[in-house]
């Protein structure tokens, strides 16, 4: 057993659903609390992405969430069928944005919106964006702790 | 959303008794807190023991409450933990909001 | 929001995950512990019983469970493309069957297996079984407490 | 599947660790238990407080042992509670296995 996959509909409680279930699962695959964490997060953040942007709200569409676990790596894929995300948001994806580099002692500059791409690129591993014209699909991967460890101590 | 609101030392301490803050309930949470500053601007401290998840949604409403909070308003954060004060690390907003490890911790500071 | 999809392939792992993930949406729906495990419990029988008696046990074949939520009732849709179950089965799973009439002082008459159908039948408030020729349909409702005390009490 | 097995008042208890027996640890449990009553049979308390889920297949299991313990051995269930519990109950299986509700009182009941 290394996958399962998560249908919900195009509405922002299902984002809340498939995080709780996100979360069991990795919990219950012995992940420690902190890797469930981070993965919980960037599936709540692409599959509220794709509800509020690539659906723009409208109801009775579907967002997929395909999780896929190995012994030293979990891979997350969030598709769907809404508008593709636009080029300067992939990018931001995939070099990162200065979202987070705001002046702290000014209020002002502190953002309310904009930071989930960010923490999605900051969170995990490696982070890739495809669009085939129909379906759209945000694939992310996180390197475990055990793996990292491994590789890098 | 579900909220304890009690008077402590003479301030607000409001407790989210809901476990998530993400999208389905930011905006909910956002019209909730900007009543506690309305008709006078007052301190208020929210207490987020009992929340084991929140999101840039649910975070984008709390600043939203910090820069619509009114001259001599204040919005104190308490009691966050575990993935809770790593999102508050990890956007630097443990940085832009006042963050207490307590609710006790924030009315000390607050009182001095 | 009142539905979600899970979706995993045909191994025995498959229905621990899916059972934990239909615990932890139950769970966060508000739903009483009772009902909680009622519900995971009739998912985890008749997920194995696809796995292991639909397909049995080959793998690379998926197992898919439809979780739908209203204020009154859960219902809970499993499907798999198998072997559809024999009519003798789908007869215990609606009539009921006398697994567990056993006589406890005769240890050789307590059943080592058999107790799924009936267990499905005895917990859910509905059951229903059906076959395309292709996909095979398990359908169950189970009555929310609340709901059943405004029609009952 | 993880046990922590330990000798109480001469007896062996075999405390299960794993919060889940399904079918798909269902044999592996079955064939860790029936070790126990190999070469001699035994009386075996088996503490499932650590256990939050049990199915048929689990339940199967148990039942195999029980059949297959060999003369002047026991399977003695103790600590389950909550979903386990109503399981047992359900199957009528509480009629079948001598059930406690804690280790204590079966090593009591053993011991009288
Ligand atoms: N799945 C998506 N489909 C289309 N556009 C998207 C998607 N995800 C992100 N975007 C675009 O990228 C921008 C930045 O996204 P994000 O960093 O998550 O912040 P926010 O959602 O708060 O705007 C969005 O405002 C939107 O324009
Ligand atoms: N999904 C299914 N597909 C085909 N046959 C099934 C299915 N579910 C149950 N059956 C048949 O019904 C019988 C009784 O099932 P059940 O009561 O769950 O007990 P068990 O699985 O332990 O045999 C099975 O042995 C099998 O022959």
């Amino acid at each position: 057993m290394n996958w399962i996959r998560l249908t919900i509909p195009s509405e922002l409680e299902g984002a809340t659903l498939v995080g709780q279930s996100v979360h069991a699962i990795c919990h219950h695959l012995g992940l420690d609390e902190t890797t469930v964490f981070q993965i919980e997060l960037c599936v709540v953040e692409s599959v509220t992405n794709a509800i509020r942007h690539g659906y723009k709200l409208a109801t009775g569409n579907e967002v997929t969430v395909n999780l896929s676990v190995s012994g030293s790596s979990v891979e997350v894929e969030v598709s769907d069928d809404g508008e593709p995300m636009p080029l300067d948001s992939r990018a931001a994806l995939c070099e990162g944005s200065d979202v987070f580099n705001f002046d702290e002692t000014d209020l002002d500059s502190v953002p309310e919106g904009g930071m989930g791409l960010q923490i999605i690129r900051s969170t995990m591993d490696h982070v890739e964006y495809s669009t085939d014209g129909r379906t759209n699909r945000l694939r992310m991967t996180k390197i475990l702790p055990k793996a990292e460890e491994a590789l890098h101590g | 959303m579900r909220f304890d609101n009690s008077t402590m030392n003479g301030l607000l301490v409001s407790k989210v008794l809901d476990a998530r803050i993400d999208a389905a309930v930011a905006q909910e949470l956002k019209l909730a807190l900007l009543q506690h500053f309305q008709p006078e601007p007052q301190t208020v401290i929210l207490n987020l023991e009992a929340v084991t998840f929140i999101d840039s949604s649910g975070l984008g409403a709390l600043v939203s409450v910090l820069k619509n909070r009114g001259n001599g308003g204040d919005l104190i954060i308490s009691g966050s933990k575990g993935a809770v004060a790593s999102m508050f690390k990890l956007t630097r907003m443990d940085k832009v909001f006042r963050v207490f490890a307590t609710t006790e911790e924030a009315l000390q500071a607050v009182s001095k």
